[in-house]
């Protein structure tokens, strides 16, 4: 798993490559709470399309996320989602929580 | 030396209708990073046997959650300790129709698993963790967990729903 | 009842300088669709050990070569014979720097192999077959046949090149 | 592995989907046959486009498809060849024995 930042204005976008499982959720968590709660971001979109696979415990972390972004003020969205990812969102009836955005034009528009 | 080697269960020749083939048994080490491993074994095995695209996914998900449950639940987090993974191929008999099923055993020789911690928490409450019993127990037909000797077995099945079935389970469930 | 169960190798300890820590066994029947399962399940694992993807390719290539000879060749065709894979990390010191490895055991229970054919035929002959053991060795530091009482062993062994070897080792060979 | 036929004028390409190994090959190497025996095909390309894996068994398929269209007075070539397909066929010393192109424009082109 990879994952990495980059900035489009005010916005953040990680990309992250690989799967999401026990053995790496631990670096997403940090590098999206970092990338949430750093000054002058209003927006950060997780890139999930090299994603295919995400587990419980990624699911967590991302819900972390969720709740930073809340306290920060900002939003938090995703794009890019598997089917796999999908599924897994919608057995933890989490799907509706998130902002779920397509693409990154999508994800990062106004 | 492996005191889960000797221990193959025999006790899963009882329903009369099933018939049971092996196809393959997996050993590993409880550190997070063999997760992988048994999603890449299992993914072409699952194919193999014919269920949808979405079912196999569905298994991959639940065995994935269910040895990670291992690592972290009855293992602490322990990385050197051991785990057996038994796939067998089912087949039964229901109305005249056969049914493809995948059975995947889980073996661990952790303390006997407390039942009544057990419980997949409610949904509404949003908050991480606490996701891996529900995604389990919805994504198989069946999820037993049994002690077995000195041994934690967990009992995972799905069978492939017949044409009629799979009409059926692609209807939305409600949510 | 498997006779392959109890035949754990503890024969490989002895190179001093040489160690190894167990990461995976697979028990499967000699079937080639199972083929698949056992590239899915090493393609991660030997991702995890720091080989580059072409070194990666290599062995999964020889495994998938070596395990289709048992089958093709010890097992004459037939499905249902067992199969064991071992995979275990190895770490070298060679001039202070430590290299990554990997070993890789196959057991059969078929007749003792017969060395004598064990000839890979030479490349200047266009014909179909004949390739798996040009393939093996090539891709692999060590191919060691042996039989180990009731069972043949195969064993294979990569080591990825540390940074001076990885330049070396980019060069085209001349052919 | 899935395999399936279409004609382009006076060739026929065989798309391939899956890896091949020993457990299919001989699907493969049936179906290059019926096709390069086929009256009035003047070429078959075949589309690995889709074939991440060729184990030894696969090229053997391939060598048997090449002798074939030599005794048909046909061509037979391949397109799509992923990094795995392309050095078994260096390591068995047969790249350069087949007519190996990038796509499938230049695969057919007369
Ligand atoms: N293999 C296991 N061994 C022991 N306890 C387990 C095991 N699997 C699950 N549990 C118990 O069930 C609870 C719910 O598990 P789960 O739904 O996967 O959520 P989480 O792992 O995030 O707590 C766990 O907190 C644990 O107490
Ligand atoms: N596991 C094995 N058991 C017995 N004989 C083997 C085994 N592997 C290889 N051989 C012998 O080595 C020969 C060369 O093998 P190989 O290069 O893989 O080509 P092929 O399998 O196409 O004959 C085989 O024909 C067989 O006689």
């Amino acid at each position: 798993m990879k994952i990495s930042a980059r900035r489009v204005e005010t916005a953040t976008i990680l990309d992250v490559s690989g799967n999401i499982d026990m053995s790496n959720s631990p670096e997403v968590r940090k590098a999206l709470l970092r990338e949430i709660r750093e000054k002058g971001v209003t927006r950060v979109a997780l890139n999930l399309t090299g994603v295919a696979y995400i587990d419980s415990s990624g699911v967590a972390s991302l819900v972390e996320g969720l709740k930073a972004s809340r306290e920060s003020g900002s939003r938090f969205v995703l794009f890019g989602l598997s089917d796999s990812a999908r599924e897994v969102l919608k057995i933890s009836r989490l799907l509706k929580l998130f902002e779920v955005y397509d693409d990154e034009t999508q994800a990062i528009a106004p | 030396m492996n005191p889960i080697a000797a221990k193959q269960p025999r006790d899963m020749n009882k329903s009369s209708k099933v018939t049971r083939a092996f196809l393959l048994k997996l050993e590993l080490r409880s550190h997070p990073t063999l997760l992988c491993v048994i999603r890449g074994a299992l993914q072409p095995l699952v194919e193999m046997l014919g269920f949808s695209a979405e079912h196999n996914r569905e298994i991959i998900r639940a065995v994935d959650e269910a040895v990670a449950n291992i690592m972290r639940h009855s293992y602490q987090g322990r990385l050197d300790q051991p785990i057996e993974v038994y796939c067998n191929r089912l087949q039964r008999r229901t109305n005249g129709e056969i049914e493809q099923g995948v059975e995947v055993l889980l073996f661990d020789c952790g303390p006997a698993v407390d039942t009544t911690k057990l419980e997949a928490r409610p949904l509404d409450e949003v908050r991480p963790g606490g996701l891996g019993l529900h995604i389990i127990r919805g994504s198989m037909d069946t999820v037993q967990y049994k002690r077995a000797g000195r041994l934690n077995r967990l009992r995972l099945v799905k069978y492939a729903r017949t044409s009629k079935g799979e009409c059926g389970s692609a209807e939305e469930k409600p949510s």
